[in-house]
């Protein structure tokens, strides 16, 4: 072959781009679809959540973790094991609520938004919006509702990325209806 | 002092995406040193072809001097062309270090197009992008 | 460092997401055209990224081979199986185990949803090729999946 | 008296006790009722003791039940924590089967439904691939009878 | 241009070559002398020695010698090198003086001559006094010399005339003036040559001399003028490799003389000298890195070097010269063969010469203007007694002056000041722009367009500073498309600016208000203010009014410019342009299209245009037209001020005439599209925008086809690729970006509103006449006038279908060839609303295969669009593809009368003839007839009928029928014959009484008959009984013309005892028949073979029995006998 591959570029890091800019590419088409900015969070949610609910299957399949305990360990879970597994990064558990109830989840970085530039137009626009719907869709699955929003936000010209994740409630499974 | 004086970039179609230069009243003048210096560039690029792999190389080197400015050529396998004006009293500036300055500008060009809200072919408004090239162009050498 | 089932998530989910956006006349030709468009752009992203750090190409085929070599190892783990062209600037990449429909069928079942499948990376070459500097039109074709044939026919400009 | 190794049949349920899918190898004998009902019966055996054993386990317990087994065949049970139950019903001679219902669920399911957009989640699973994939992972297990016809 | 005084000296650019002076030669009044003379100067090309003759009397005055100093010890040397130095050795200071006298050995007068050319060379001798020239003498004699060493007298008188003129033998030559002149001279010159060579040798030994009396304090500048002067004696000596070493010792040593204001001058111009001659050499030998490398270093050392700060022009002037010169260098270097690249080429250094004497223009400017009442001083400081200087780069007014203390304050002023005031007279643009241009060529030559096209700015630029606003438009007009079409707006902007001053300075009103729009546009990066500024003035000539003036133009002009305008304002007429815009990026754009790529003809056809102003005031223009391919519709498509309404839409809206800049305006057309252009296309070719008013000032933009100008497309790519949010607008408002042009559209049929049915019974069986019911129904409103059928095979299949298919309207004769593929234009009379019509088609179809068919329903209509009565004709469009299959498959065979197959039938031998008719056909298939059509080689043995008649076929069944045929005699024995042709007569059940019926021929084949020689049959009962005699008589006929023995044998067998004669031989009369009689008496019930009869001929031996068996029956059924068995039998 002519070019003895002097790209050394390692797979891994060129699939996060693959992702990265894919993800991107779809933002700015909602944009172009969408009246505003909200429709295109909401959108992004809905659709982190369909991808929550097929993703956590993955996630077990290959990460040998059980059913968690208590809401802390689900955190855990989600900072150390998840996160890292898909995202390579490993974002720090804080503020919980005296209530234990709730959490942020502190990203130093985010791969999402490696080459974001906001234009001044889309000051509204919760770009990663989709992890918080993973994240609602996944735990869904688990039967634990959760409500998962962004508190911060690098692009938004905060110092930090926050997600911020409160437990609603645990859904029980029962017995299909109808039946003795 | 100024290590750069001017700096362009260019689409593959030639006309300007980024422009840059230190204030003066002759900037016009360097706007014109750059084009025409695209003559070279095109030379170059045309000739890649016959040339051997080490001759293919991004970095086209000095492009041609004038009386009181170098100017060199980099260009992106996109066909996105970079030119840098160096003052040619300025000496001290090496080959390599010519070098590494268009490696940092086509990274950071390369982020711009990764920018999902970048259209490929406008103007490059990127505040990252500004700013490296104001650090570039001030930078003491 | 993003894993790669987070990426076939997200090219599916974005698959839906446009298919039930275009809903109407024209619709699966627009969605098609959508998903190609996306994927452009991303090519030509990714391939402003891969080659930072190559030699200048030689030619055309030399690009051509990058595309199946580097570009698709980088994003679908592994290389393009077999590359034919016409030397009038017509290519033929051919896939036999294309990633996208690996999880689909082995087989002709769900032939039909096939083409939305490709429609992004079809634009992916494209987009890629483009910024290359190779103006070229790129189609998908499928028979048994998960093989798959890309023709990418080069536009003389 | 001389056993041959074997496996019977497998169900697949979801959360919600849906019937995902089901296949059998070496079933000699069938239950005279109607495939539905047989799942419904099924499923809610599973339910109940899947309730029971967890009630009156003496010390909190991590996996639940795992198999039981009768004089003459043995079921063994996996359930992910989104609720997915994988039953398997093998002869007496198999040991246990929690690794490889969970290779099985990952390698197979996983792979085949979740990754595939088109097989939507909760219904009964119509993707070729997936059956024929199962089939096969089924056939190579070291305990699949010989001489299975 | 006449020499400045910044041109290098001729004598310094020229090539030195040795001075050889020829005395006693009279090439005036003759003859002789002159051809001498011209066989020197004649054609001196390379191969001759380089040498520069001049002929000068015999007592020519040489420069005198000054006496060599010997000692240095005081004195000071006044300057670097004398301005005469290099002239006297090219052309003063002779290497060698050469005597030509008129003298034959064996002169009359020897002795009186021998003497005059004796005192002749003494005056030469002491007239270079004191130099090292030589003499040398040439004796021109009319005779051809002897050999050397036979002319004893020649040898001895040489040898006196030697001592007397005491010359050495070397110097004296002879030249007899007969044929070879030339070659003589060629001999001559080349003995001159080592002279001179020897002469230039000593200079320079004489000049290095010098040396050691020299000191570094007090003669540095004696340094440099020696070593000049051996760099030039060496060149003369044509010793460049020397040469070039001493020049740039010389060139390192002016270096380091101590400079200062006073010398300045004389250094730089010493230096620019030897600079030239090393790059001169350089290039001479041929390696231009070296000169260039040495020119680069000889700008860095000078640069600097400015002088004194009033006379900086000075400075600049020569630096241009330096590049200027080394350019020409370069240039000629490259003519002489030497290739250059295109980073690497003469233009740079003649660009850049013409970069510095742009700069000496501005110094000069500032430097030179002085108050008018300022007048040249006098004496002019700047002359010289002699007229010239003694040094090269000294002030007329100081010459000599070395020390550092400064000169005369005054006398300084003075010569400053005049100098000055000299600059100010030179032309500085001529100069620059010559240079240019200069430059121009050469990166024209080494591809390098954009430099091209900078300079040509540069050039125009330098034009219009010298006024010469034409020249300076006619070369920005030329390269601004290429800055427009690079996207260089910032460029193409300060172009635009300077063709905007020049258009108004010469009043060209035209130019004027293109660049302005253009200016005003989107493509400059003009601020506002100033943007604002122009459109104003453009709006000012619109209303034809005068403009104001451009800013910091010349004054003088300005004025000029204003009358001018005053005077185009005035004049009437010709004052109407048209600016077509797809070559500029003007300041209002366009787009148009059709609402839709097609229109019906019953629906009005709609158009859009949308404008849009990039300027910063709104602009009000006063029509708006689009011409379209068909002029018939630009009446409808106008917008004006006068006509509100009538055709346009919301013409009326008001302000529409008025574009509010970053608004994008719609207007909305409207026509109906006239019936004779359905199936034309309607193209929109332009559309027009005129601003201003016919009775002042109007122009029009102009797009061609749907709009769109210089910069648009690339915009519309860049805006498709956009993720940018597509903001909905109100109403009326547009999103430019979201616009398309769509340019052209169709105009189609209108909608027809039948229906067109087919009924028929696919497939159609070959040459059957095929029935296809078309059903015209009319869901018109109103009656649909001459409707037309066309139906048949459509057009455009394979070419041999036309050939077998045939279409009629009338089903009562079968249709042949005479017939179409393809009915047009069946005429079917009008439709009333809902009336439903019927038309049979009747199809043949020779060939098997399957077809399309159209059938073509077209009817003419009249309805009204927008209140506008037309008649358009509608057509629906029907086809149908058909199969068409045989109908049955026929099979013949020929089998004996026991229902053998034969391969061959024999003469008079009756046998059968088969036809096995197997329906292939989906439909009943009714079977009218069949007749059989014998060739003469058979003959029916008995009235053949057919016996298939009437009969009806249903798929898959098969009809057989068979008749007995006979064979008439053949010639010679054998021969294969002809058996006729088999007709069928048939027709689909289903079909009516009166469609006719299909005949289908069948050709029989051909079969061999064969003559025997002897035929025999037999005649018995249909059955035996057992234990019952069985009579059989064998009939054995000889069909020959001769007499036969026959011997015939019956074979035993078990299951008959038999009666008659076992064996016997007979004898048969020709043509005769012979019977034997047998009574079998059958052993055995059921089938059972009879007794073999053997039958051998003797007179044809070939003829075996078993041949003839064949006509024989071979078994009989044999009943068992019984009681009452025979009632049971029979009923069996």
């Amino acid at each position: 072959m002519s070019r003895q591959s002097n790209r050394s570029t390692d797979t891994k890091k060129m699939n996060s781009e693959l992702f990265t800019l894919t993800y991107g590419a779809l933002v700015t088409q909602l944009c172009k679809d969408y009246e505003n900015d909200e429709e295109v969070n909401k959108q992004l949610e809905k659709m982190g959540y369909n991808i929550g609910v097929r993703l956590i299957e993955d996630f077990l399949a290959r990460s040998s973790v059980g059913r968690c305990q208590d809401f802390r360990e689900t955190a855990d879970v989600i900072a150390k094991v998840a996160f890292k597994m898909y995202l390579g990064i490993t974002p720090s558990v804080t503020n919980w609520s005296p209530a234990g109830d709730e959490f942020s989840l502190i990203l130093e970085s985010n791969p999402l938004v490696d080459f974001v530039e906001l234009p001044d137009n889309h000051s509204t626009l919760i770009y990663s919006n989709l992890l918080c719907g993973v994240l609602r869709g996944a735990l869904e699955m688990v039967q634990m509702a959760v409500d998962v929003r962004f508190a911060q936000d690098t692009l938004r010209g905060d110092n930090v990325t926050e997600i911020r994740m409160k437990f609603i409630k645990r859904i029980e499974e029962n017995l299909p209806a109808g039946d003795e | 002092m100024y290590v750069i004086i001017c700096m362009h970039c260019f689409c593959p179609q030639n006309y300007p995406l980024y422009i840059r230069s230190v204030p003066s009243q002759s900037e016009l003048k360097f706007h014109y040193t750059v084009h025409t210096s695209l003559d070279v560039v095109e030379e170059k690029i045309s000739t890649v072809g016959k040339a051997m792999a080490e001759q293919r190389e991004l970095y086209l080197g000095l492009l041609y001097p004038t009386e009181d400015y170098k100017v060199y050529g980099y260009v992106t396998n996109s066909k996105v062309k970079f030119v840098i004006v160096v003052d040619s009293s300025n000496t001290s500036l090496r080959d390599n270090e010519i070098r590494s300055m268009f490696r940092k500008l086509h990274n950071s060009f390369t982020d711009v197009m990764c920018n999902p809200f970048y259209n490929p072919g406008d103007p490059i408004q990127s505040k990252a992008f500004d700013s490296m090239v104001s650090a570039m162009m001030v930078q003491s050498s | 460092m993003a894993d790669e089932a987070l990426f076939q998530f997200l090219h599916n989910e974005v698959i839906q997401y446009v298919n039930s956006a275009e809903s109407g006349d024209t619709e699966n030709g627009r969605c098609v055209s959508k998903l190609e468009n996306m994927g452009f752009r991303v090519g030509q992203g990714l391939v402003e990224r891969f080659t930072k750090d190559t030699a200048r190409f030689k030619d055309e085929l030399d690009v051509m081979k990058f595309i199946c070599k580097d570009f698709w190892t980088c994003v679908f783990k592994k290389q393009i199986d077999n590359l034919r062209t016409n030397h009038q600037g017509i290519y033929v990449l051919q896939d036999n185990k294309f990633r996208l429909l690996n999880q689909l069928s082995a087989g002709k079942q769900y032939l039909d949803h096939a083409p939305k499948y490709l429609a992004f990376t079809c634009g992916l070459v494209r987009g890629g090729l483009s910024n290359l500097g190779v103006k070229s039109i790129v189609t998908a074709e499928v028979s048994v999946m998960p093989a798959c044939k890309f023709q990418v026919m080069i536009q003389k400009m | 008296m001389y056993t041959e190794m074997t496996v019977h049949n497998l169900y697949i349920f979801d959360r919600n006790g849906t019937c995902l899918h089901y296949s059998e190898w070496n079933r000699k004998k069938q239950a005279g009722i109607s495939k539905e009902e047989e799942f419904k019966l099924m499923y809610g055996m599973l339910f109940s003791i899947r309730s029971f054993v967890s009630k009156i386990s003496p010390l909190d317990m991590k996996d639940g039940f795992i198999a039981f087994q009768t004089s003459r065949y043995k079921l063994h049970y996996y359930e992910t924590p989104t609720g997915i139950k994988l039953v398997m019903n093998t002869d007496l001679g198999v040991q246990n089967c929690r690794d490889i219902l969970h290779q099985l669920y990952s390698t197979v399911y996983v792979e085949c439904i979740v990754k595939n957009p088109l097989c939507a989640l909760g219904e009964t699973l119509q993707s070729e691939l997936f059956s024929s994939r199962l089939d096969s992972f089924i056939r190579a297990l070291p305990f699949f009878s010989v001489r299975a016809a | 241009m006449s020499p400045t005084q910044w041109d290098l000296p001729p004598e310094l650019c020229c090539r030195p070559m040795a001075f050889v002076a020829l005395t006693g030669l009279d090439v005036v009044y003759n003859a002789v002398h002159r051809a001498i003379w011209d066989a020197f100067c004649a054609n001196r090309r390379a191969d001759r020695v380089p040498i520069s003759f001049k002929v000068l009397p015999g007592d020519h005055e040489y420069p005198k010698c000054r006496t060599k100093r010997t000692s240095y010890e005081w004195y000071i040397p006044k300057g670097i090198l004398k301005t005469g130095w290099m002239n006297k050795h090219l052309n003063l200071v002779p290497s060698l003086v050469v005597l030509f006298y008129e003298l034959d050995w064996d002169d009359a007068q020897w002795k009186e001559k021998q003497s005059e050319c004796a005192t002749k060379v003494e005056i030469v001798r002491t007239s270079l006094q004191g130099r090292n020239t030589k003499v040398a003498v040439v004796l021109i004699q009319k005779k051809t010399p002897l050999p050397p060493g036979e002319d004893v007298v020649a040898s001895e008188r040489a040898a006196a005339l030697c001592n007397a003129c005491d010359l050495s033998g070397k110097s004296l030559f002879v030249l007899p003036h007969t044929d070879h002149l030339v070659g003589y001279i060629i001999r001559l010159e080349n003995a001159f040559y080592e002279h001179a060579q020897t002469y230039y040798y000593n200079e320079i030994r004489r000049v290095k001399s010098h040396k050691e009396f020299l000191n570094k304090t007090t003669h540095q500048l004696l340094f440099v003028r020696h070593q000049f002067k051996t760099g030039f004696f060496s060149e003369l000596k044509q010793d460049t490799q020397n040469a070039l070493k001493h020049y740039r010792t010389a060139y390192s040593l002016v270096h380091e003389l101590r400079a200062h204001e006073t010398n300045m001058l004389e250094i730089k111009t010493l230096a620019g000298f030897i600079n030239y001659k090393i790059c001169r050499l350089c290039f001479q030998h041929n390696t231009p890195l070296d000169a260039i490398a040495q020119f680069r270093k000889h700008i860095d050392l000078c640069k600097k070097k400015i002088g004194s700060a009033e006379l900086a022009f000075e400075h600049t002037a020569w630096m241009s010269k330096q590049f200027q010169s080394f350019g020409d260098l370069f240039d000629e270097a490259i003519k002489l063969g030497l290739t250059a690249i295109q980073t690497q080429n003469p233009g740079f250094y003649y660009q850049q010469a013409a970069c510095y004497a742009q700069e000496r223009k501005q110094q000069a400017n500032q430097l030179c203007s002085h108050e008018p009442n300022v007048s040249y001083p006098t004496p002019d400081p700047v002359e010289t007694a002699s007229g010239a200087l003694d040094f090269y780069g000294q002030r007329a007014w100081r010459q000599g002056h070395q020390s550092i203390d400064p000169p005369d304050p005054e006398k300084e002023k003075q010569g400053i000041l005049a100098l000055q005031l000299k600059e100010k007279d030179v032309p500085h643009s001529e100069l620059i722009i010559a240079l240019l241009s200069n430059a121009v060529a050469q990166f024209k030559k080494y591809k390098c367009p954009r430099m091209k096209s900078h300079l040509m700015v540069q050039m125009g630029e330098e034009y219009y500073h010298a006024k010469d606003y034409t020249k300076a438009l006619k070369l920005l007009d030329y390269v601004m498309c290429d800055y427009r079409t690079e996207r260089w707006w910032s460029l193409l902007t300060s172009i635009l600016c300077t063709a905007l001053k020049c258009s108004y300075l010469m009043g060209q009103v035209k130019d004027y208000i293109t660049y302005s729009m253009e200016l005003v546009g989107r493509a400059s990066t003009l601020r506002e203010d100033q943007k604002s500024r122009i459109e104003k003035n453009l709006i000012r000539v619109l209303m034809n009014e005068v403009p104001e003036a451009e800013l910091d133009c010349d004054p003088g002009s300005v004025k000029a410019a204003q009358v001018l305008w005053t005077d185009r304002v005035s004049l009437g007429g010709s004052n109407e342009f048209t600016v077509e815009v797809q070559d500029y990026v003007p300041f209002i754009q366009c787009k148009a299209k059709f609402l839709s790529p097609s229109f019906h003809v019953d629906e009005p056809v709609q158009l859009h245009v949308y404008l849009r102003a990039d300027c910063p005031h709104p602009v009000r223009f006063a029509k708006l037209c689009v011409s379209l391919s068909n002029q018939e519709y630009n009446q409808y498509c106008l917008v004006e001020e006068a006509c509100k309404g009538k055709d346009i839409l919301e013409a009326s809206s008001q302000g529409n005439m008025c574009l509010v800049p970053g608004k994008t305006r719609k207007y909305c057309f409207k026509f109906v599209a006239r019936t004779e252009d359905v199936g034309r296309k309607i193209e929109i070719t332009s559309v027009d925008l005129m601003l201003g008013s016919e009775n002042g000032r109007c122009v029009y933009l102009n797009w061609r086809g749907g709009g769109g100008d210089a910069a648009s497309a690339q915009e519309a790519l860049q805006a498709s690729r956009s993720f940018k949010r597509r903001t909905r607008l109100p109403e009326q408002q547009v999103d430019w970006d979201a616009v398309s042009i769509q340019s052209s559209t169709m105009v189609i049929s209108r909608v027809p509103r039948i229906t067109v049915q087919l009924q028929h019974e696919p497939p159609a069986l070959s040459n059957e006449m095929y029935c296809i019911t078309v059903t015209v129904q009319s869901e018109e409103d109103t009656v649909a006038k001459d409707v037309t059928l066309t139906a048949g095979l459509k057009p455009g299949q394979d070419a041999n279908l036309t050939q077998t298919t045939h279409v009629t309207l009338n089903s009562s004769e079968v249709c042949d060839d005479a017939h179409p593929a393809l009915l047009t234009d069946i005429a079917v009379g009008d439709l009333q609303p809902g009336q439903k019509i019927e038309k049979k088609l009747y199809i043949r179809c020779v060939s098997t295969g399957s077809r399309i068919f159209l059938f073509h329903v077209s009817y003419a209509m009249s309805t009204t669009v927008e209140g506008k009565d037309i008649t358009c004709r509608c057509h629906k469009d029907e086809t149908v593809t058909i199969e068409t299959v045989i109908p049955f498959e026929v099979a013949v065979k020929f089998v004996s009368t026991k229902f053998e197959h034969l391969d061959r039938v024999y003469v008079d031998v009756p046998f059968l003839l088969m036809m096995d008719i197997l329906s292939a056909s989906p439909w009943p298939v009714h079977l009218v007839s069949s007749e059989l059509q014998l060739a003469s080689s058979m003959a029916a043995v008995d009235q053949p009928q057919s016996q298939v008649e009437g009969v009806v076929l249903q798929t898959g069944e098969c009809a057989s029928e068979c008749f007995s045929l006979k064979c008439p005699p053949v010639q010679n024995g054998t021969s294969t014959v002809a058996a006729g042709q088999y007709l069928i007569s048939w027709k689909r059940k289903s079909v009516s009484a009166e469609t006719p019926v299909v005949k289908t021929t069948v050709i029989l084949p051909h079969i061999i008959v064969e003559t025997i020689p002897l035929y025999v049959h037999a005649e018995l009962p249909s059955f035996g009984r057992v234990r019952e005699s069985l009579p059989v008589w064998y009939h054995i006929e000889n069909r020959t013309g001769v007499v036969q023995d026959v011997d015939i044998s019956v074979e035993p067998s078990d299951a008959f005892m038999f009666s008659g004669l076992k064996q016997v031989r007979m004898r048969i009369l020709p043509g005769t028949e012979q019977e034997m009689v047998y009574n079998f008496y059958p052993l055995m019930a059921g089938y059972q073979n009879l007794p073999l009869l053997n039958i051998n001929l003797l007179r044809f031996p070939n003829v075996s029995s078993q041949l003839l068996r064949r006509f024989l029956p071979t078994r009989i059924f044999i009943k068992p006998q019984g009681r009452n068995g025979d009632a049971s039998i029979e009923a069996a």
